[in-house]
């Protein structure tokens, strides 16, 4: 017997009475003689508890990567986690709830989401947002298939600075729904590089910060593109301090939230936060939040516009999405919450400061440069002889930066990635510098 | 219920952050001008003291798996056990960044695939991918994968419609949509199961394949499940089981003994990962054979004692996910079933099923029991018996009771649906106080329906009115001049 | 209220643990025959989800600081950072032996010592012990010391007296009474502090000493605390200060500059670690450069970069605890006062201070104010002048509106005693909010003091009935034949 | 201003305008202006979250013993702590919970003290427990206490088997009472020795196992000791499976807590168990929670006898305990509960089966025995020539053993301490012998 199974040996004989059946197999009559009870589905027997701790432990304390100084970014972060996140998320009435279907007794989840969905709207600049999609790359399948729906285009006007595995899984999703990649370049200060708006294009990308870490001047796009959307995909921290897309017109503002209170989890579970004009409220993809009334008059929440989802409206919802990343998202709403306006740009400020202050030391090194002139946030690309020397120098050294090969979907064969987060000190970026010159 | 900016005032702040180096205009001034913010975003200032109490105050008027029975149908809300919740905490995998070169996550990609062996065992299927997200996303890429099938082996225009019972979980037809298939419903018979006639009817070489929920949204098993999946693939369609009930026949039966060429699994159900209020899960993927060449990339393989990614898969439908799916959900999941075992997996669904077929005994009668057949690990009653109240009341009611409402009006083909899963993990007085609040509740509809109209009458708010959310839609906080 | 008594059923289990090498019997046999266990200790028997549901439960029918509003005068209820727990978990503290070599545990004998260092920094006294678990283990050790004190200067047969102001913490007299001291109780004058003359009349050859409470419980600090200090000392007696309160000047003075020979602290009271619901705390006690020869051994001297225990004390009293007190209480306390720094430390008092007298200005006049001068961090109202309520009747009925009671019925001399300490921790709106629902609870006692009488109204038991419980003692639970 | 503390600027102001004062300074005008604002408490600066973080992670990672396997006794034991122990405790309406005086709205607490003291009481075999002292060494002090008031007997019969470390504490509580010990030695087996019972004796401590590892047969002390009280100190795991002092008669049972779901903690904080007759109630220290009923006769539970207390008995209260070791108390309860009956035996079980294991082991070892033929539980002394370099060898291999010294206070300068619990693997259990065997 399992420790998470209560029925006895009494339990089940009492049960088994009051439905009127001999035994346990006698309720598995249903299943086909011939697949049933054929087999050993895993071939393990039952583990103890402290087998099962150390055994995954052990497995997590393989891993040599997490002993390393992360100057790692790519498209997730290392930002400082405030405990009280992850306080306020083992609080089992919320981590052990569903989705909140039944709005009397889910009024803990509801409130916090209607909360994420305007702190959303605040970074970004838009009018409504959604209580969370699975990651910054689906989020942006999304938006793109949306894009698709208002307009009909089937192009996809993509930047070659887009996160690879952002266009990795939008390429999927647009072949999926028949759409098709076009292809932007970006120029020699790594900014995109916009020419012509091909016909039926349904969306124009860009990224802020992009992929090689450089901000790009969204002024003027929304207006050259007609119909077409306007989609940000958007690192949040820096919108503490950079205008945001909204701003600039943008139709659909995405991106990972996971720099937002989560930690990097090997990648899983992420965050994807979309936000849109009110005017696509109902061809949005996603749970919202809204306010209403109770009989008595009061304040409460409930999960609406429920008729844009898949258990209502079938083969003709928004998306198929059902299961999203709640718990991300309520960590990034406690994190915004936590760190406030101040606290949020102290954030931005501080990574942006060390990031700069890191770049200039290496460009003073000879051998190495800047890639790219253009503006930079907390990310930015190193071009040396040797890239993969440098990394494995840093490595030696104990610090992480991303294998070389990350940038090559990119462009770039002779750099290597940098990210700086707030949580670098400056013995850390010290021992950055000394590892790379050698000393 | 009052929001965090309810709280707080200018000025107050719940972290201690670093000072800068420079002055912040300084460093302000290195942003160029035209991409400064101008307005900064209105987040909340508070103190610690007050975000602590106003999330703690939050939580209180949530109900969840912790505090109480939570027998939601198709949702399978099972304990969570409190071990994977600190070993998914360990910064091994927590602080993991999944960029780095395979020689330094080992134990990563090692716990990746184990649970890739683990779940393939379970299904019975040769193939998998770990990527999907949660279910729906798993649904997608069997989607994907059936499309590049078809694209493969030159079908793509000629099959275009996917079967759907209409007994099946509602994101199958989204999912089927999302890559152009058209979708045919198929009709239940009067087992509540498929109908082999309607079935034989509607394949063709125009059918891609069909989805299957296997036990479906009545709780049925398909009991000609092995003649359905002959006849799909003697039409050359291909067949995609959900595996969001897999809680109901886990250890005992595979999908790919049963003619499954895709099986999702929910493993915020079955393996017992708590479900977040909302997400995240994760929505593993097993195929069979004949789609094994277009599972997404990158592949987890094993070579001797090292584990590494593969690349090399030319008719990949490529990613569904930008890295490798939802690791921490996995990791506890594979604690689980690591502690269980083959013998209690099987004590899984013999516990679901008893518990189900436990309830059913005690609630037909009192209530309309549309399908009276063996129930797998849920079971769909009707309001429709009981005059003058809706099986939303019933559900409102059962709140004040202390208990989670079940699903109503779900499936569709049920009128005042009722959709009863207690989950393997509840003790025998868990049900029998269940039953004993619905006996109740059924007696109060008839002697005092005012009371089950007005419920519930002991919550945080009481009805809330939905169509007023419609109507006048307010889906952020108006922070005027803030 | 169930018990988890009440829940389980035999056979079940929370947890599940490794098997046996042999068979149970063999094992047992190895026990000798006399020696082995007849009747099984009758422990619940419960899965894991029975388990959490419970204690969830249970924690649910509780009010915590991260509730709301614990103004409980004497206890300073201040908000615990987060942090603070999620350190004092770390496995280099946690799982650290005592008992290893000193060069194993640097880390751990570095923290102690720091602490140690700002622990004497902010008493302005030379020495300290870390070993007192709470604050009347302080107390007993700080007896102790003014008891080895007296018996190394030869004076154990003369003075046998603890002078105690009737204004002091009610823990004092029993902790003078340990050590076999007889107390004598001084008097407070009109303002509620120390009458001196009553002092004067005291002090004699007898006289060991005296417990100060600083500020006192009535709120005010002993203005003439020089002069107090002056007569004691010149009369051969030692100053004990109880630390309780050091809420009220943390950061402005120091008890070493106010002449006290012992000063305990209560970390889990000023620096902010939770109280648990009763424990553990910490209670490290300072000593002036007269008691430094009888501190507890042993002590963590610091040698270079290294850290050590140092036993040779001759003098020593000994060990007052078998380890080096509470260090993952001590551990959070640390956290919080590098947190502060200096500036903090003297934020945290102005903000108590200054939180007391706001209240204090928005109470009186609706209720009766005993001592009518400036409050350092709490202040003493009594319901005295409300006919027909009682204090309890204002405290159970502070429950129906949210807030935790004051402390009531305390200090002793003042009737109907409300004893509000709000701490400073607590903003504005909390302070306004309790205001106006005492402002409101006077106007019902004149309007309906039926409410008050029969409050709470909305706990999850009324009011308890107390004299049951001594009259018919069950302490615990009666298990029958279990 | 920090995060704590949310008095804003503008707060400050209108709150000193309510009072009627010009500023905070004025304030502390009652304090004398000679000692007032004279100095820097700590001479730091304030620090942020990230720092104070570093600091402590930093410190906790310095200390190298925590890397060791265990093999530690000597009175603190490393069992398995089920994380649903820490996941309960972390429920913050308990943990910043005080003393529940208001017992309205402290029923979690209380009810859990009710089951405490239920649980220790069907341990220890006594009638009735209070719901916990700081740590087992002053809950043995306190008993002696008590059995002084009761008999008024000065002279306290002491083991030198005793745990050195309780003994010292109970010194200097003595010392301070005015009570004197009188040393009972242990005979070749390491038994107690018990001759005759001094005139004046308040009381005989016995301690179960005792610091040898050696179980006392505890058969007949009582009957020799008249109206002195038989104080047993146990260890709580062992009495899942040997015969409690409760069945031989013992007037009080204390003990250590920590090995019922506490963490080792470097000694702190810890549960001293404490559990008498019914006779012995009002002479007890510490709090009790008592049943009874509310005005609607709901069964509730309140904080009883409180009259032994020092906040209104006072000088002639029973102890000045009043702050105690609730936390750990509950962690104690949660363990019993999800251990169980059959679970503690399990535990204790192993730790004996794997404990025996390697003592068998270590006797076959030429030149290393065992100190004592008398029976043992988890824990026992090897004797051998060079204990420093037996404990060296294993710390190389890395290993921990306690050191040799902690054992000269009980008169043996020729040996080692080994504890073995239910944690200590196979694999583990090898590495040892391999060290000792030096292969």
């Amino acid at each position: 017997m399992n420790p998470y199974l209560p029925h006895t040996a009494a339990d089940i004989r009492a049960m088994l009475e009051a439905i009127g059946v001999p035994d346990v197999d006698a309720l598995f009559s249903d299943v086909p003689a011939a697949v049933r009870d054929r087999y050993r589905p895993v071939g393990l027997p039952p583990h103890d508890e402290l087998w099962v701790q150390r055994h995954l432990t052990g497995l997590a304390e393989r891993s040599t990567g997490r002993r390393l100084i992360p100057f790692l970014g790519g498209g997730l972060y290392d930002h400082y986690i405030p405990p009280v996140v992850g306080h306020i998320l083992s609080r089992s009435e919320l981590s052990t709830a569903y989705t909140p279907y039944q709005p009397e007794v889910s009024q803990g989840t509801l409130t916090w989401m209607f909360e994420y969905q305007t702190m959303i709207c605040e970074l970004t600049g838009m009018e409504v947002a959604n209580a969370s999609l699975y990651d910054g790359a689906t989020a942006l399948a999304e938006a793109v298939l949306m894009a698709h729906r208002a307009t009909g285009g089937k192009r996809i006007l993509v930047p070659r600075s887009l996160h690879p595995r952002a266009r990795e899984v939008l390429a999927t999703y647009a072949w999926g729904a028949g759409l098709t990649l076009h292809e932007v370049p970006y120029d020699e200060d790594g900014r995109l590089a916009l020419e012509g708006i091909p016909d039926g294009a349904c969306a124009l990308i860009v990224q802020q910060p992009n992929a090689l870490g450089v901000l790009e001047d969204l002024t003027g796009l929304k207006d050259r593109l007609g119909k077409a959307f306007l989609i940000a995909h958007a690192n949040p921290i820096p919108l503490a301090v950079i205008e945001p897309p909204g701003s600039f017109g943008a139709d659909v503002v995405v991106g990972e939230g996971q720099p937002l209170g989560n930690p990097l989890s090997f990648g899983g579970p992420l965050l994807g936060f979309f936000a849109t004009r009110m005017a696509h409220l109902r061809r949005m993809p996603g749970r919202v939040s809204g306010q209403t009334r109770d009989v008595d008059g009061k304040t409460g929440y409930v999960m609406t516009f429920q008729t844009r989802e898949q258990h209502i409206r079938r083969e003709g919802a928004t998306s198929n999405i059902c299961t999203n990343s709640a718990l991300c998202a309520l960590a990034a709403t406690v994190y915004l919450a936590a760190m406030g306006q101040e606290g949020l740009k102290r954030v931005a400020l501080l990574s942006f400061e060390r990031a700069h202050g890191l770049a200039a030391r290496i460009a003073r090194v000879p051998g190495y440069q800047l890639a790219f002139a253009g503006p930079f946030f907390h990310e930015f690309v190193v071009r040396c002889a040797d890239p993969v020397g440098a990394v494995a120098k840093l490595r030696r050294a104990g610090i992480a930066v991303l294998p070389p090969r990350v940038l090559a979907p990119l462009g770039i064969e002779d750099g290597f990635l940098v990210a700086v987060t707030e949580k670098r000190t400056a013995e850390e970026l010290d021992r950055f510098m000394s590892a790379l010159e050698g000393k | 219920m009052s929001t965090i900016y309810d709280r707080g005032a200018p000025g107050r702040r719940a972290v201690a952050l670093p000072p800068l180096a420079q002055p912040e205009e300084q460093v302000l001034s290195g942003i160029p001008a035209g991409l400064r913010r101008q307005g900064a975003p209105r987040l909340p200032a508070v103190s610690q003291p007050e975000l602590v109490r106003h999330y703690t105050a939050l939580s209180r008027m949530n109900y969840g798996v912790d505090t109480g029975f939570y027998p939601l149908g198709s949702c399978t809300m099972k304990h969570n056990p409190k071990l994977h919740e600190d070993l998914a905490r360990h910064p091994g995998l927590a602080d993991l960044h999944p960029l780095l070169p395979d020689e330094e996550c080992q134990g990563a990609l090692a716990l990746l695939w184990e649970m890739g062996e683990c779940l393939k065992g379970i299904a019975g299927m040769p193939g998998i991918t770990l990527q999907p997200a949660a279910g729906a996303h798993g649904e997608l890429t069997g989607m994907l994968l059936i499309k590049k099938w078809l694209e493969d082996h030159g079908e793509l225009g000629a099959r275009t419609k996917i079967l759907l019972p209409d007994s099946a979980h509602g994101t199958n037809p989204a999912s089927a949509a999302m890559v152009g298939f058209s979708v045919v419903s198929l009709p239940s018979d009067r087992r509540g199961l498929v109908d082999l006639a309607a079935l034989r009817g509607a394949l063709g070489p125009d059918v891609a394949g069909i989805m299957l929920t296997v036990p479906n949204t009545l709780g049925l098993f398909e009991e000609d499940i092995l003649t359905i999946t002959s006849l799909v693939h003697d039409a050359g369609g291909l067949c995609y089981f959900d595996g969001a009930n897999l809680n109901a026949y886990v250890g005992r039966a595979r999908p790919g003994d049963m003619g499954a060429d895709v099986f999702h699994i929910n493993l915020h159900k079955t393996f017992s990962t708590p479900h977040g209020g909302g997400g995240p899960g994760a929505g593993p993927v097993t195929v069979s054979e004949a789609l094994l060449p277009y599972l997404p990339v990158p592949e987890v393989v094993r070579e001797g004692g090292e584990f590494k990614l593969a690349w090399d898969r030319p008719k990949s439908i490529g990613r569904v996910h930008p890295y490798f799916g939802n690791v921490l959900v996995i990791a506890k999941a594979l604690a689980y079933i690591l502690t269980l075992g083959d013998d209690g997996l099987r004590e899984v669904s013999a516990g679901a099923v008893l518990a189900a077929n436990y309830l059913k005994a005690k609630l037909a009668g009192p209530y309309k029991l549309p399908y009276d057949r063996l129930a797998k690990h849920e079971f769909v009653l009707s309001g429709e018996g009981l005059d003058g109240v809706r099986t939303l009341d019933i559900a409102k009611r059962l709140m004040d009771y202390g208990f989670h409402p079940p699903t109503v009006y779900f499936p569709l083909i049920v009128r005042e649906a009722l959709m009863i899963e207690p989950t393997e993990t509840e003790p025998r007085e868990t049900l029998d106080a269940f039953a004993a609040a619905m006996l109740a509740i059924a007696r109060e509809a008839r002697e005092q329906p005012e009371l089950l109209h007005d419920a519930p009458h002991t919550t945080p708010v009481r009805r809330l009115d939905e169509a007023r959310a419609v109507r006048e839609p307010r889906l952020k906080l108006d922070l005027g001049d803030r």
